[in-house]
């Protein structure tokens, strides 16, 4: 057996949640990572994946409410959380300063996600000893 | 007038499945002609001893077992399907009739929806 | 080198035969999400590393037959990214 | 050939724009049904269809718009479209009800379209001559 | 009753499959989207009655090698949504 | 330490595989080495001709011409696949290094995403 060393993370979430169970699986994922004395670097959204960053998802109650989920792990790590500008403004997902560009009624980031771009990922890829996926299934 | 929705993707994992069954059981409520087919992967939202609470998310075979209940006149399942995932009558909810997906099988359906 | 390969299309999705014709004798495969009824699908062949989560197995109702034996938890999928020095998420 | 008659459509759309072709294929076909002097009943967004009635999706100029494409047609048509409920407010989308509903801090459902339930659908499956479906593609 | 089978899926997604295991020969295809690529696809056996979106085929590069016989446009489409007494969209 | 990335869907009907490019186009512009394989029915982004305009989408076969100029290092199909789609080598963009889809293709790449 290698002896235990610290590596590092960054988990890519490509599936949106209530279609995809990628957030899902990411969650219980990064919480087995840091419980085994792990860092994750960064998670980025991409694609469909940025769904999950929604301040507005508004599940049952006797259903998970992911973006609430993450959200916490997230804060509670001080992991930096990035959904993609490309696959954010296409879809609908706004922070305030992207209403603002393109005149928007509203903006619906949750907090502590933030928008940033593919650059944040190709950091990833170079930065962390891992990078894991987490596609939409089918 | 009966409605037949056939359900070909695997339970949990995507939503596909699950809208399905949300549509069937809707007809049901508003008292229209409605029948279920499962057929390819789809075949394993009828295995018992689901734990779906395991991975967050509702179990459906309490609801599918209840279907004829709730008025959804038929639990049909393609049992090409069946024998590919290892599935016997034993392994099955209650109330699931095999069938073999063919032409003829869509035929007697006014309307067939696959989500 | 040894290759994970995190796979959670269905066993009917093109994917998940794309990904079978890319693991070697030496790769671990970790079937997860709709990924684990490959174990019920009496079609295939899987590898000889392969690896299943519990957790999707449990919540499919994929417990009996000897199935068991494949089920890990995600703590043994942290330890299988630890191991491999490439990670593959089909 | 039987002569022409005027028949009722109802269209149902389970695929997103940006993600699925399902909105565009969608808007072709509605145009050329009312070219051929039929009539839609009304479009039941369900699933990922949801998407296509948010305000707040920002493409890039050189793309199309398909919210803003659809919300022409369907005004200038008067006709009705609906979100489902339940695909909604998990995906987050809401109007200004729900979002006092389940106290979020903004609505993002375009005009002119509406959330309401399944039995929208239900009555397209029973009052209209046809159904017709466009779901996300693979 | 003839029926109208409309088809948006790539032919190798296994709705494709599925389809044609529900296609008679007296029912029509029409091939939408990525489903137009089946008529390149050299392993597949199409039914008699086949027809594609022009303006899938074209956006796809498909015009050559006889192709275009099966091209329709959407008035064509509605046409036959008009004629089948029954749809169904996989 | 070159990136490889597998595009396995078909263009314009789905978004997949466009984000693909779009990762490998981000590589290459932060100056990381990349190469694309596609295979399945992901090889028929590599046709000619294709007239993206009509259906409102934007042509990708242009930035897909100039992927080495971009700095994207190798433009892979996969063999099987071309044949399968009837796509000789007269058919496809300028540039594409026909190849197997193998595990020794693979072997030689740092990191592989399959978007």
């Amino acid at each position: 057996m290698p002896s235990p060393r610290i590596l590092t993370y960054t988990l890519v979430i490509t599936g949106a949640p209530y279609t995809s169970q990628a957030p899902q699986t990411a969650l219980n994922f990064a919480q087995a990572v840091l419980a085994a004395g792990h860092t994750i670097d960064r998670v980025f959204l991409y694609g469909d994946g940025i769904h999950l960053a929604s301040v507005l998802a508004a599940p049952p109650s006797d259903e998970a409410n992911w973006t609430q989920r993450w959200g916490e792990l997230l804060t509670a790590h001080e992991i930096p959380a990035v959904a993609c500008i490309a696959s954010a403004l296409r879809r609908g997902l706004l922070d305030p300063a992207e209403q603002a560009r393109y005149e928007k009624p509203a903006a619906n980031l949750a907090a502590p996600f933030e928008i940033a771009g593919l650059g944040e990922w190709v950091e990833g890829q170079l930065q962390s000893s891992r990078v894991v996926y987490f596609h939409s299934g089918a | 007038m009966t409605t037949l929705i056939i359900i070909d993707q695997p339970p949990y994992g995507n939503w596909a499945g699950r809208e399905g069954l949300d549509m069937a059981f809707s007809l049901a409520a508003f008292d229209q002609p409605v029948a279920l087919l499962f057929t390819g992967a789809g075949v394993n939202w009828l295995r018992q001893g689901q734990q779906a609470e395991l991975i967050a998310q509702k179990n459906v075979d309490r609801n599918l077992s209840a279907a004829t209940v709730f008025g959804v006149d038929q639990l049909l399942a393609d049992s090409t399907s069946l024998t590919r995932f290892g599935l016997a009558p034993v392994d099955l909810l209650a109330g699931v009739e095999t069938v073999r997906f063919e032409p003829a099988l869509l035929s007697s359906y006014s309307h067939v929806v696959c989500p | 080198m040894t290759t994970l390969h995190i796979l959670n299309k269905s066993p009917d999705h093109p994917r998940f035969a794309l990904c079978l014709a890319a693991v070697t004798g030496e790769d671990q495969l970790l079937l997860t999400e709709n990924a684990v009824l490959a174990l019920a699908d009496t079609t295939l062949t899987l590898p000889a590393r392969v690896a299943a989560l519990a957790a999707d197995m449990d919540a499919r109702g994929l417990t009996g037959n000897g199935l068991s034996r494949y089920g890990v938890g995600f703590d043994h999928m942290v330890r299988l990214t630890t191991q491999a020095s490439r990670i593959i998420s089909w």
